[in-house]
């Protein structure tokens, strides 16, 4: 039986792999390193937030959503980070 | 065909294709890279293979540690490149004949198993309880056969030496360059300071953890180092001059507490490296976080490499 | 299941015997500048006391020591071991060390202007690594407890090799390096197959469940090729005279004489002990037949030599080959008198004088390189009558080399000429024969310049301490004691068996 | 056919590939990089023997699972040594090649003699 929540996930984490596989199109076949840039951070940022935010629903209990929350979190900072330095680099 | 077991066959493949790659790649730089990426799939062969602990250790150490220490060594070596040419192609035949006879040997294995395949799993879950933890891996690692963690440790201290003595004498006791990695930049400066504090708190999780749960002093341990060696090279902090008696009995603490306990089994319990009944699973733990420590200094400056600068005091 | 495994009443101190040195390797690290060679001054003898005392308890238990670490027998836990043939290695690997320590004493001293200086640090902290990783060798019954000893034994070694930091002695370094870790990887391999085909990895067990079937025939096959290229068996020896000759003289020593018998012995323990009656008489010629290559090729490479230091390295080389007969000799035997005939004897005499022969030549040569500042052979003539006390030390090891009466190196290879008469096996009498009279053309070739007069007359010489001379020379006295040992203390090598 | 056995023999493939490169590759730090491909595809077999012995509620067999650990930590050391030996040896090529490095390398000689 499909609850609501799980269709939830089923959407979320759809629309999160989808994002996934725009970026990595995006990373190979963008001219520039820059673009590439572009393209892994929507990864990063959208794709692996709406798989995460998929997962919330099935997280064992609060310290689990947390855990998965600071995992998203976490990427998103060394990833805008680590896209700067390389940007910085290239420059 | 089960959508796991085609999930098993992919990564089994990538596995294959990407090695292969990282063998044929142009250039040093480009083959690092790629070897990155093959520990990570690396890790997740290994959670497939329902070994949690290794994963993390991959992750850690195969992937991540060992790719930062790969990829600062390719990049001090590409302005000196020289381009060296392979070996006859009669020598080239031969190691391939070598390799693929080896591999067919070992395939050979891998198809004609034991029709009972031998494990140890359940001796070790009959015995878990007198350690008190809830790991097995932990147990088989600081109790059953804890001679090997401890002697391992000495080879890490070891290896450290090596890499120390590499220094030219008037550098013995310097400082180990890092500016290797990256210029330090305002943007490195602030990933310094946010990350470190949840990796320190990640690094002490993933060692208590350890006990009863994946991870452990192994793992911690290379969080430890990596948030050092990030705060190192952008400047936070500025790395230690390996004559710095603190840092050495930082480099030892881990391993001395864990011979003394093993020394104080003689008296107190069963014999060496045995844990007092009882007694094992705090012993345990407390050895397990000085491993951590000294695991996660002797990891940083392995990867930070022989001293290069005088000591400025 | 088989009766379990229990620890004896010495056998706390095989434990003893690993971790005195490796305490001395973390009391290293915290304690600077001279307190490394204070401490070397505790740790040489007292280590030397633990052997002795192994040797004893062996000796007049007239069986194999055992302690059981942490109380958890195998095969889920570890167990250490030691039998006759680990006894008398233990003794040998304590005398060598107390020699070289002695020797070092003066070469690696700390400069009383420096707080703390590189080499020695690094060099003290080394012998005790190499120590207690060959103790842990010759004690150890699990397979991986082993390729973890084995590792500490190469990461010892390696550094040891370029201590003197130039670039050919790196170069050197590198290349032992990536030969022992492709050894250590394929060993790993191996122990790997085994247990997955028994359960288990203590010799002890696995010699009671082993079976000839393929996957255990290539299992230890993979170990033994690893090992192999870690011995510096012929064709696998490219790595070891550049890395034997570029060390510091007491590290050249070190390596000769003890780290590369530590994987022969290994090879020994896994197909005499972990896999009995497994090894084909095929297979045992083929590693005969690559130790008399050894022999042959060394023999002969060594001849040429322009370069005293390379000269015994190649020797090495050579040496080292006469102990694979050990292999058609002792295993051709019905299982279970193996070690009864003359070849084990022979075998573990050859090893054990080629350790006392070799440090201290290596040690001779390197008090000739230090007063004259070069080693070429061409240009080292009178320096004998300069240096008498390290020229007997020469002359007294060349001996046990070659194989003259009376010494180790002659009992030890006249053993193995009679085995292989006695089993039949004529065709490496022939091999023993050239390989001594090659021995003996690169050693009196030596000897003669050494003797002879100089076209140049020495200049000056440095000083060499007497000290260092004596301890070269107690070592070479040691092999040719080897060879008065009544033939019935032989019965010692078959403890435990 | 099951994962084991898919991994065992993608392990088996590995092995051979980092051995061949670990032979042929001529430049040092290619050959550190097949000894890791070399040394994980030997890890693999481990893991496979492990898997293979799940019993007692297990997923896998711990005991291989542990000598993974401990292999994985000495591989790194072993890389990292040997790093430092490739650095080091360029590092003393290019002085002596580039002929700048002559005053310093005459102090190091000095140092070491």
């Amino acid at each position: 039986m499909i609850t609501i929540l799980d269709t939830l996930t089923i959407l979320a984490v759809s629309a999160g792999t989808l994002f996934f596989i725009a970026g990595t199109v995006g990373l190979l076949r963008f001219p520039d390193v820059l673009t590439r840039l572009h393209a892994l951070t929507k990864v990063d940022n959208l794709g692996l937030g709406l798989v995460v935010l998929g997962l919330l629903p099935h997280a064992s209990g609060l310290l689990g959503a947390l855990k998965l929350v600071s995992v998203w979190l976490l990427a998103l900072i060394s990833g805008a980070i680590v896209t700067q330095l390389i940007a910085r680099a290239i420059r | 065909m089960t959508i796991p077991f085609a999930f098993d066959i992919g990564t089994a493949m990538l596995l294959i294709a990407v090695g292969g790659w990282m063998m044929v790649a142009q250039g040093t730089m480009v083959a690092v890279i790629i070897f990155v990426v093959y520990g990570l799939l690396m890790a997740i062969a290994w959670v497939r293979l329902s070994a949690v602990d290794v994963a993390l250790t991959e992750a850690a150490i195969g992937s991540g540690i060992t790719g930062m220490l790969l990829l600062s060594a390719a990049a001090r070596l590409r302005q000196t490149e020289v381009t060296s040419t392979l070996p006859s192609f009669p020598i080239r035949l031969l190691s391939g004949v070598l390799c693929a006879a080896i591999t067919s040997g070992l395939a050979v294995v891998v198809l004609l198993p034991a029709d009972v395949a031998p494990t140890l799993a359940p001796m070790a879950m009959a015995n878990l309880p007198e350690t008190g933890l809830g790991n097995p891996v932990a147990g088989v690692l600081f109790a059953f056969r804890a001679l090997d963690t401890l002697l391992e440790k000495v080879v890490l201290l070891l290896a450290l030496l090596g890499v120390w003595s590499l220094a030219p004498d008037r550098l013995w006791g310097g400082v180990p360059a890092l500016d290797s990695y990256a210029p330090p930049n305002d943007i490195l400066v602030f990933f310094a300071q946010v990350l470190p504090p949840f990796g320190i708190v990640f690094a002490i999780y993933m060692t208590w953890t350890g006990a009863s749960n994946p991870g452990g002093a192994f793992q911690g341990g290379t969080v430890l180092a990596v948030m050092w060696l990030l705060v190192m090279m952008a400047g936070v902090v500025r790395a230690p001059p390996i004559s710095c008696l603190r840092l050495r009995w930082l480099l030892v603490a881990g391993p001395v507490l864990f011979l003394m306990v093993g020394l104080a089994g003689f008296a107190l319990a069963a014999g060496f490296l045995a844990y007092p009944a009882g007694y094992a699973k705090p012993l345990i733990v407390v050895v397990e976080i000085g491993l951590a420590l000294s695991i996660g200094a002797t990891l940083g400056l392995l990867a930070a490499g022989p001293p290069e600068r005088n000591h400025q005091p | 299941m088989s009766t379990t495994i229990t620890t004896t009443a010495s056998g706390y101190l095989l434990v003893l015997a690993i971790m005195w040195p490796v305490a001395g390797i973390m009391l290293s690290f915290v304690t600077s500048g001279r307190g490394v060679e204070r401490l070397a001054c505790v740790v040489l003898p007292v280590g030397f006391g633990i052997a002795v005392a192994v040797l004893i308890a062996v000796a007049q238990g007239g069986q194999s020591q055992i302690y059981v670490v942490g109380d958890w027998a195998p095969p889920l836990g570890i167990a250490l071991r030691a039998d006759g043939i680990s006894a008398a290695m233990m003794l040998t690997t304590a005398i060598v060390m107390c020699a070289t320590g002695l020797f070092a004493q003066g070469e690696f001293s700390q400069p009383s202007d420096l707080p703390e200086a590189r080499s020695p640090v690094v060099f003290w902290v080394l012998l005790f690594a190499i120590w207690s990783g060959l103790n842990a060798l010759v004690l150890g019954s699990d397979l991986f407890n082993l390729y973890v000893a084995l590792e500490l034994l190469t990461f010892a070694a390696v550094p040891l090799v370029c201590l003197k930091g130039q670039k050919e002695t790196i170069e050197a370094a590198l290349r032992y390096m990536l030969f022992a870790l492709i050894g250590s990887v394929l060993y790993l391999l191996g122990a790997a197959m085994i247990y997955g085909a028994y359960g288990t990895l203590d010799i002890g067990l696995l010699s009671e469940r082993v079976r000839p079937d393929p996957a255990t025939l290539i299992a230890a096959s993979l170990m033994t090729v690893g090992l192999l290229a870690k011995t510096a068996l012929f064709p696998l020896h490219l790595w070891l005279p550049p890395a034997h000759a570029g060390a510091p003289a007491p590290g050249s020593a070190l390596l000769s004489a003890l780290v590369v018998k530590g994987s022969f012995f290994l090879i020994v323990r896994i197909w005499f002990d972990a896999m009995p009656g497994l090894l084909s008489f095929a297979a045992a010629q083929l590693l005969a037949a690559l130790g008399a290559a050894a022999i042959l090729v060394g023999g002969a490479l060594a001849l040429r030599q322009k370069r005293l230091k390379l000269l015994i390295a190649y020797s090495t080389i050579a040496q080292i080959g006469y102990l694979f007969f050990i292999f058609p000799l002792a295993a051709g035997l019905t299982a279970g008198i193996a070690w009864s005939g003359i070849a084990w004897t022979g075998g573990w005499l050859q090893l054990f004088s080629h350790a006392l022969s070799k440090a201290a030549m290596f040690m001779a040569a390197g008090l000739i390189a230090e007063a004259l500042g070069h080693d070429r052979i061409a240009e080292l003539g009178g320096i004998g009558r300069r240096l008498p006390i390290t020229m007997l030390a020469f002359g007294l090891s060349g001996l046990s080399l070659v194989g003259v009466p009376p010494s180790g190196g002659f009992v030890a290879k006249s053993l193995l000429l009679m085995a292989t008469v006695m089993e039949g096996q004529w065709w490496w009498a022939t091999v023993i024969i050239v390989g001594g009279l090659l021995a003996g053309g690169y050693i009196f070739m030596v000897l003669g310049r050494l003797l002879g007069s100089s076209a140049t007359p020495l200049a000056s010489l440095a000083p060499v301490s007497m000290r260092r001379e004596l301890a070269a020379l107690s070592l070479a006295i040691c092999a040719v004691l080897l060879g008065f040992l009544p033939l019935r203390s032989s019965d010692f090598l078959q403890i435990g068996r | 056919m099951n994962s084991a056995t898919l991994f065992g023999l993608c392990s088996a493939a590995l092995v051979g590939l980092g051995l061949f490169g670990l032979i042929v590759r001529p430049e040092p730090l290619r050959k550190i990089l097949a000894f890791n491909l070399l040394g994980s595809g030997v890890f693999l077999f481990f893991g496979v023997v492990a898997r293979r012995g799940a019993a007692a509620g297990l997923g896998a067999d711990p005991v291989p699972q542990a000598l993974v650990i401990t292999g994985i930590v000495v591989s790194f050391s072993a890389t990292a040594l040997a790093v430092a030996l490739v650095l080091r040896l360029r590092k003393l090529t290019d002085e002596v090649t580039s002929g700048l490095g002559a005053a310093s390398k005459a102090q190091e000689d000095g140092d070491h003699s």
